[in-house]
């Protein structure tokens, strides 16, 4: 931290410690106002906004500036907090950045009076969250790097807790804590390894150690472990639909846009930078684990009853694909090609970053869309297009980006995965390059599959006849959402049809890490996105999209003028049927339903079927998670019957202590001795 | 009087280990408190004869301050607390008497084993009889965990501070004055302190048994 | 982006956009003959399209403009595709914006948007129709992915105008990928365009329709306008099909000359295809609607499995 | 060097002054008095040791070095705020009848004379006194744990007499070995006890008596720790007395008795030469932690709870002191002080939560932060502080533990992450339904003294964030002492 006094001469990493200090001091400032819920809403989370917007901007420059260090003075004497801010780091604070600008612009608009913990707290923990996760990514030692992840888990933690009088929300929060800490010891001990026994925890110093490759494998498959438990990567994952769903709508918005992401960026730095001489079965297991989240993640969401948990399921769908294209990359990698290993890796980040913007922004909607009706299951909704169109259409966008639909980001980061998925003939094990062939089409499953599943939560929210009656009164988002809506959209907007640039933006990232980009290829022709070679493939979303919106144009105009253009509005076909409800509409379980008959093993169903006695037959089928059932639950009884075998050593009897106190001295004794 | 000394602090000793097997094995409680007291008074003897053999003072003022305490405040005070509790009961223990036998030779012969390279190296006047102490302490232990009732687990515990005791003036002829005070001042509140408890526990169990003294325990 | 570029472009547009309507009629025409009934005239789509373009439109009361606006978004989508796919000549200016994989994910979104237009009237047509169109679809976008990628295998590149140029100089080799590939490509182009195993495209049986429940609501103009954009679906369909499989005959970007010759190539080789297509429908039953994930899932199977003959043999 | 006799005299005299009149509303005042001139005399005695290092007092009878220069700050520290504490806790408790006239009287000379014990213990350099020090310390708590007159309370103090006194029996006769073997080097006429003394020979002395010495000592001081099998009497103990009693139990004696352990450690690691001490203190640390994490996951009682994870917390503290080598004995003196900081300020909160809902079972305290903002908060962050979250100190001792664990230990690391693991899934678990959710709990009739809770967990947070200079200068001393 160089001297203050002169800010012109501050390097990149001086302003986002201004914006880390600026975000606590409005946090502060939320716990002086506890009650004031006008002061918070509309001073503190706007201002709040204003500064992502300024460390946005920062990020922006310093991607391409070289790494900057600095020391603070806090932390342990001999283990000083350092932090340093290279292109990996500047690529993700621009994440943050832009991401929580909009979803801070929406909390403004979303708190309502006298609704749980006071706004103040939210304010304090909400901006607590923001500067743990700004400095997660910029830590430069094994120190600094826990204290702030943890500090990251610990406020996310009091954020779902928002409104605890539930008890669901309180296990949420428990089960939350309990895996983040669990993870967060894997991450621990896995510094501990990499320092190497140096006991010097800078990453500088881990950079130069290189471990045996038994001590190489220990310590990745330790942080694949505890990152994959903070990215809801599957064995792990099970904490993630509940508490994303308890929190309320903007904080699971950053939860699930950004602090994934955060797990993920932790991955990147250790397998990538920290840990030295790769070995290829890493990434074939980074890879697997990818792709079973990713095709468990999407299967369950199609089949979810209630939006939040539906979009939970869909962030684990979109973490396992970043974490295939993440094996991938390090597949490539440790068979030293660098050029395929940072195409890889640049999909992984494209996606990193539209997923980031297009799940908060579908967040952002539920939040809207349970502010307005109070609803929070699919089965009560419906019809909201014409009561809330401010908050339809940017759904719309994000659906049509989640759904991995050409316009958009989402799309662009498929297409990328796919194009490196199709270069892997190079492989030199024969296993392996068949292995890549089956993985491909298993992408290609779960992004058609994530399409079902975008359409059915837009279809039964937003279309159709209004279910419940009050959902006529629906009032549309306030400006705050509006805007913060808004802002998410043009994000989407922006990494769907400008490619190139975001690549570029991304090549030092790439270059820093693979010691390969791929920009030298996109950047001579601009407008085209060419991966490697002209011939081999090329994809340019500007001029595809000009292309459907000319002929969307000349078809509308043609027919105006060749034609007419009269419209009459009319009841709509009812088939002879005398009256139409809005319960002839397919629920949400009916919309799921074909999925569920195709992926049956998949789940673990309980069906109840009405008896023909039934005073009011109802057919209810609930669906769980199976593997709720087979990893979860036998560790709890695993644990509970130990404890009840170590319970027995407390039974009261005196005489019963004073023997083990008599048999320790005798057992030492003889120990000793020998 | 001088070369007599060893044989002197050895047959001490070896009186202070019959008294400890003697102390596990008896039933009535009077006579517990006796063997307790003569006990002491071996200690205070070997602690004067050392104290003369080697012409260390303040050995005397220890065999003084335990003749004091464990001869003649403490018994008395035992007693006196057994006829206000009005306790005439005969002492049962958890394992009959033969295998505490048994066991009480064990430990002797684990812990003469235990004291045997130490003793061959340490040239003061009784070697041997650390083995003799740190049997008397394990003895002690022992009689306290099979003891049920709280008078004969107190009387177990001071024993125990008897073969310390014993231990150090025997190995090192005694330990600093001060320590010593620490101690003897220590053994006493120790004991004010019990008999405190014996009221206690009588006043509210209206029986001095171990087993009501269960009730804390992981279920 | 040469004058003939541009030139070959809108002549590739518009043979799509006046020839699709004519092969729907075609294939009616032959569906009806080998069903031994009288049929229709080869222009009675044009008639149809003009006399539904000439009536006033009727729309559902709560319609939102989600639904006025569809039928042009998927009519403009659907002539984006055909422009993009070498049917004529491989000099085509538009085809690198968008490769293979571009293509399908233009496929995916005309499919999205038919079936939120379905399920915005709230009628339990419309719902149950844009299910069944997602669930085909779910399972035919990856399998005609994975024929693609076959195809890109074998030409180390994605571009559609790149692999028809170099399948077209390959002396007549037997490629078993694609013999496996062009199978799961006719499963999956049947399932796409509603023709008989999966969908039957003209009857209005609630139980079985699929295209038909989506694009119940439309009248006039925007009926007309989805009507087309099936056959040019269709047509788009079958000159992938062409493409891939019988690629010879296509014009190249230095032989104007070759664009008169590939006119007629093309109709010729369309006919064809319009006939067999037509014997495939006559000679097989509608299935069950959940008999047609086994379908799709078979020639999804193949599909990979043709990719993974590619990666062992080697030689594709 | 008077600040040493102020540091000594003060409790001692506050012991006897109260004992006069500790049964007067006025006392809990007094009380507070005494514990404050403790402090700063440990201050202004601290102060000194900072300007020109370790030096002795009255002819060496008194030493004062890196090692327990801030543990005397500590005890004194604590032994204030619990005064604090104590005031409204314990008119409360009068208000409910179950503390009258004599028992206060009691309470608050013992209170200044267990003071007085710690203080004594830590700073002496004769292990003789030491081991008195430490039998005076039991016998005047012992007393506080029975005061409630329950019959747990009894059975508790009971065992707490009992296994204690055999087990600091086993530490005199592991005195009297080690005065053994330094007789044997100087000659019986200037044989001392004095640990500087003892410290300066200690390559001669003979091994296998030290071995024997040592392992006496250990277990013997090991049952004060609470190091399992030897911790049957702390769960009870800590439970049943008054809550103050409980949290200078758990916060200061235990660092005393591992104190003492750590003395004899450098003797003997001087004499032995090889890592018997430091294998031997792993094992029983290593014991603990995982026992202890399973006991959590049982408990039924508040106070009984956060007992185990003192437990826990010696365990890692032995097993730290095990492993040797500067960077773990830094992490345990670390682990030491932040440990005692923050178990004492949950003993607080759970103090008053307990109060209000007149049980310590755990299933009837719900809902803390709705009744009680302060006191609910409170107690969450100290319960996070406890388990290791990062702002904290103990986050930062448990990370250069594990991480230097991982490397020279790496068989026990995975007991390790099991064992803390299973102790935050435990303690988690029984802590979220207490301070969250809907309350059926009464306001408190006097205040509650939140103060120095949160002063507490502010040092907590401090150790975490920034440690002082020469605070850092004696753990680097004292550590490089320890670990060689």
């Amino acid at each position: 931290m160089n001297s203050l006094t002169h800010p012109g001469a501050w390097i990149h990493l001086d302003w986002v410690l201004v914006v880390v200090v600026a975000w606590l001091l409005i946090g502060l400032a939320g716990v002086l106002a506890l009650r004031r819920f006008r002061f918070v809403a509309v001073v503190l989370f706007p201002m709040g906004a204003c500064f992502s917007v300024l460390l946005m901007a920062v990020a922006l420059s310093a991607a391409f500036a070289s790494p900057e260090v600095a020391v603070l003075p806090l932390g342990l004497p001999q283990l000083p907090f350092h932090l340093r801010l290279d292109s990996l780091s500047a690529f993700f604070l621009l994440l943050i950045g832009g991401v929580s600008a909009g979803v801070s612009a929406f909390a403004a608009g979303y708190f309502r009076q006298g609704e749980g913990t006071p706004p103040g707290l939210i304010c304090l923990e909400y901006h607590v969250f923001l500067a743990s996760i700004a400095l997660v990514v910029m830590a430069d030692d094994a120190y600094v790097f826990m204290v702030v992840w943890e500090t990251m888990a610990f406020s996310s933690f009091f954020l779902v807790m928002a409104n605890h009088r539930i008890p669901e929300i309180r296990n949420a929060g428990y089960l939350y804590m309990l895996v983040a800490h669990i993870g967060a010891l894997g991450i621990l001990l896995c510094f501990g390894l990499l320092q190497a026994n140096t006991g010097d925890y800078t990453f500088a110093n881990m950079r130069q150690q290189h471990l045996t490759p038994f001590w190489g494998s220990v310590a990745f498959v330790l942080a694949v472990f505890g990152f994959g438990a903070k990215a809801g990567v599957l064995p792990l994952h099970a904490w993630l639909p509940e508490a994303h769903p308890a929190a309320p709508s903007p904080f699971s918005a950053l939860m699930s846009g950004v602090m994934l992401k955060i797990a993920l960026y932790g991955m990147l730095r250790v397998a990538f930078d920290l840990l030295q001489d790769q070995i290829w079965w890493w990434g074939v297991l980074l890879m697997t684990l990818g792709l079973a989240s990713a095709l468990f993640g999407v299967v369950f969401s199609t089949v979810q009853v209630e939006m939040k948990r539906l979009l939970a399921y869909s962030s684990i769908e979109n973490i396992g694909l970043i974490c295939t294209g993440l094996g991938l990359s390090l597949l490539f990698f440790s068979y030293g090609m660098q050029a395929l290993s940072a195409l890889a890796l640049t999909a992984a980040l494209y996606h990193m970053i539209s997923h980031a913007f297009f799940k908060s922004l579908l967040f952002c909607s539920t939040g809207a869309v349970m502010h307005a009706t109070g609803e929070r299951s699919l089965g009560k909704l419906g019809g909201l297009i014409r009561t809330m169109p401010w908050v339809a259409w940017p759904t719309l966008m994000g659906v049509l980006a989640c759904g991995g639909l050409p316009p958009f980001g989402g799309f662009v980061a498929e297409w990328l995965l796919l194009q490196s998925f199709l270069f892997t003939t190079g492989l030199p094990s024969a296993f392996l390059d068949m292995l890549v062939p089956v993985m491909a089409a298993l992408i290609a499953l779960i992004a058609a599959l994530s399409g079902y599943t975008m359409v059915k939560y837009f279809g039964v929210i937003f279309l159709g006849q209004p279910r419940e009656e009050k959902l006529q009164a629906a009032h549309d988002a306030g400006w705050w959402e509006r805007m913060g809506m808004l802002w998410l959209v043009s994000g989407c907007m922006l990494l769907g049809l400008f490619p190139n640039q975001v690549i570029a933006l991304m090549e030092p990232v790439t270059k820093s890490l693979v010691q390969a980009g791929l920009a030298h290829t996109a950047s001579d022709n601009s407008w085209l996105l060419v991966p490697v070679s002209m011939e081999r493939a090329s994809y340019a979303p500007a001029i595809f999209l000009l292309g459907v919106l000319a002929a969307f144009g000349l078809a509308f105009v043609l027919v105006r003028k060749l034609y007419h253009g009269r419209m009459r509005r009319v009841p709509p076909w009812d088939c002879g049927h005398p009256w139409q409800t809005a319960r002839m509409q397919d629920t949400a379980e009916g919309f799921g339903q074909p999925i569920r008959q195709i992926f049956e093993p998949f789940f673990r169903m309980k069906r109840h079927l009405p008896s023909a006695f039934d005073a009011q037959p109802h057919y209810r089928v609930t669906v769980e998670d199976p593997l709720w059932y087979w990893l979860y639950l036998p560790v709890a009884r695993l644990v509970e019957r130990v404890s009840r075998i170590v319970g027995m050593l407390q039974q009261g009897r005196i005489a019963v202590y004073l023997m083990y106190s008599f048999a320790t001295l005798v057992v030492v004794l003889l120990v000793v001795k020998r | 009087m001088i070369k007599f000394a060893p044989q002197l602090i050895n047959l001490f000793a070896t009186l202070i280990l019959l008294l400890s097997f003697a102390m596990i094995s008896q039933r009535r409680i009077v006579s517990l408190i006796n063997l307790f007291m003569i006990q002491g008074a071996a200690l205070v003897a070997a602690s004067f004869l050392l104290g003369y053999v080697t012409h260390q003072p303040d050995l005397y003022v220890s065999g003084a301050l335990t003749l004091v305490l464990k001869v003649m405040l403490i018994p008395w005070m035992l007693y006196r607390m057994i006829a206000k509790l009005n306790v005439r009961w005969d002492v049962e223990s958890l394992f009959n008497v033969p295998t505490t036998m048994l066991v009480g030779i064990g430990l002797v012969i684990f812990s003469f084993s235990l004291a045997l390279p130490i003793s061959r190296l340490s040239d003061s006047l009784a070697g041997g009889s650390l083995g003799i102490a740190l049997a008397c302490v394990f003895l002690s232990f022992m009689m306290m965990i099979t003891r049920s009732k709280a008078v004969p687990q107190v009387i177990g515990f001071l024993s125990m501070e008897n073969g310390l005791i014993f231990a150090a003036t025997t190995v090192t002829n005694g330990m600093p004055m001060i320590v010593e005070f620490g101690i003897a001042l220590d053994v006493l509140v120790g004991v004010l302190i019990l008999g405190v408890f014996m009221f206690q526990i009588r006043e509210k169990f209206d029986s001095l048994d171990i087993h009501n003294l269960e009730a804390l325990k992981e279920d | 982006m040469s004058a003939l570029g541009i030139f070959s472009q809108l002549l590739a547009l518009v043979t799509a956009l006046l020839l699709a309507p004519l092969l729907t009629g075609w294939v009616n025409q032959w569906r009806a003959w080998l069903q031994n009934k009288s049929a229709p005239g080869l222009l009675q789509p044009y008639r149809m399209l003009h006399k539904l373009f000439k009536k006033e439109s009727l729309v559902a009361e709560h319609a939102s403009s989600l639904f006025r606006m569809a039928p042009y978004l998927i009519f403009g989508c659907m002539a984006l595709a055909s422009a993009i796919i070498p049917t004529l000549s491989t000099d085509l200016p538009l085809s690198p914006a968008a490769d293979a994989i571009a293509l399908v994910g233009l496929f995916a979104l005309a499919r999205v948007f038919i079936s939120l237009a379905a399920m915005d009237i709230g009628t339990a047509f419309g719902t149950l129709g844009a299910r069944r169109e997602m669930l085909v679809g779910f399972l035919a976008e990856p399998a005609l992915l994975m024929v693609l990628f076959c195809a890109s295998m074998i030409t180390k590149s994605t571009s559609l105008t790149a692999i028809v140029e170099t399948l077209a100089h390959r002396e007549l080799a037997i490629y078993p990928s694609l013999l496996l590939a062009g199978v799961a490509f006719t499963m999956v182009s049947l399932a796409e365009n509603a023709r008989v195993p999966v969908d039957n495209p003209d009857t209005h049986l609630e139980l079985t329709m699929i295209h038909e429940a989506l694009i119940l609501e439309y009248s006039a103009r925007h009926l007309a306008l989805l009507e087309w954009a099936a056959s040019l679906k269709l047509f788009a369909y079958s000159c992938i099909g062409l493409a891939l499989f019988f690629p010879w005959g296509v014009a190249e970007a230095n032989a104007p000359l070759a664009l008169v010759l590939a006119l007629p190539m093309l109709v010729f080789k369309l006919a064809m295809g319009g006939m067999a297509l037509a014997m495939v429908e006559t000679a097989s039953a509608k299935m069950r609607i959940f008999r047609v994930p086994e379908f799709l899932g078979t020639a999804f199977l193949l599909a990979v499995i043709g990719l993974l003959v590619n990666v062992l043999l080697g030689v594709g | 060097m008077s600040a040493l006799f102020l540091v000594l005299g003060i409790p001692l005299l506050g012991g006897l002054v109260l004992a006069l009149m500790g049964h007067r509303p006025l006392a809990r005042d007094v009380n507070v008095g005494f514990s404050l001139g403790t402090f700063l005399a440990a201050c202004v005695m601290t102060a000194q040791v900072i300007s020109h290092g370790p030096e002795f007092v009255w002819d060496k009878l008194f030493y004062l070095d890196a090692l327990n220069v801030f543990l005397v700050t500590l005890t004194a520290f604590v032994g204030l705020t619990t005064a604090i504490f104590s005031r409204p806790y314990m008119r409360v408790e009068q208000d409910h009848g179950k503390m009258n006239a004599p028992r206060m009287r009691l309470y608050h000379s013992m209170y200044q004379l267990f003071g007085f014990t710690m203080l004594l213990g830590l700073t002496t350099n004769n292990l003789g006194l030491v081991w008195v020090a430490m039998e005076a310390a039991t016998l005047t708590t012992v007393l506080l744990v029975s005061v409630y007159r329950t019959s747990a309370s009894l059975e508790a103090a009971w065992k707490y007499f009992i296994l204690c006194g055999v087990g600091i029996a086993q530490a005199l006769f592991g005195t009297i070995l080690l005065y053994m073997a330094a007789d044997k080097v100087m000659g019986p006429e200037h044989a001392t006890l004095l640990w500087t003394g003892l410290n300066d020979i200690k390559a001669q002395l003979d091994p296998t008596i030290i071995t024997l010495a040592f392992v006496f000592l250990l277990v013997g001081y090991g049952t004060k720790i609470g190091l399992v099998p030897l911790h049957s009497w702390l769960p009870d103990a800590h439970a049943e007395g008054p809550t103050p009693v409980s949290a200078v139990l758990s916060g200061l004696l235990l660092n005393v008795a591992m104190y003492a352990v750590l003395r004899c450690k450098v003797l003997t690691d001087g004499a032995l030469g090889n890592q018997m001490a430091g294998q031997l203190m792993m094992g029983f640390g290593l014991l603990s932690v995982v026992v202890a994490a399973f006991f959590l996951s049982r408990q039924k009682d508040v106070k009984r709870m956060f007992s185990y994870s003192s437990i826990e917390h010696m365990g890692l503290i032995t097993f730290a002191f095990g492993m040797g080598g500067p960077v773990a004995s830094f992490a345990g003196l670390l682990h030491m002080t932040a440990h005692s900081l923050v178990k004492s300020a949950i003993f607080f909160t759970v103090g008053h939560a307990t109060q209000k809902a007149g049980t310590q079972v755990m299933s009837e305290i719900r809902g803390l932060i709705k009744v009680n903002p302060t006191v609910g908060w409170g107690l969450m962050l100290g319960v996070m502080a406890i388990l290791g979250m990062p702002p904290f100190g103990l986050f930062a001792s448990e990370f250069l533990l594990l991480t230097t664990a991982m490397r020279e230990q790496p068989w026990a690391a995975p007991f390790l992450f099991m064992a803390l693991g299973v102790a935050f899934a435990s303690m988690l678990i029984r802590v979220l339904p207490m301070v969250f959710g809907d309350t059926t709990l009464k306001p408190l009739a006097h205040p509650p003294a939140l103060v120095p809770v949160f002063v507490h967990l502010v040092l907590g947070l401090l150790l975490g964030l920034y440690i002082p200079d020469y605070l850092n200068g004696w753990y680097v001393q004292a550590a490089h002492m320890l670990g060689g």
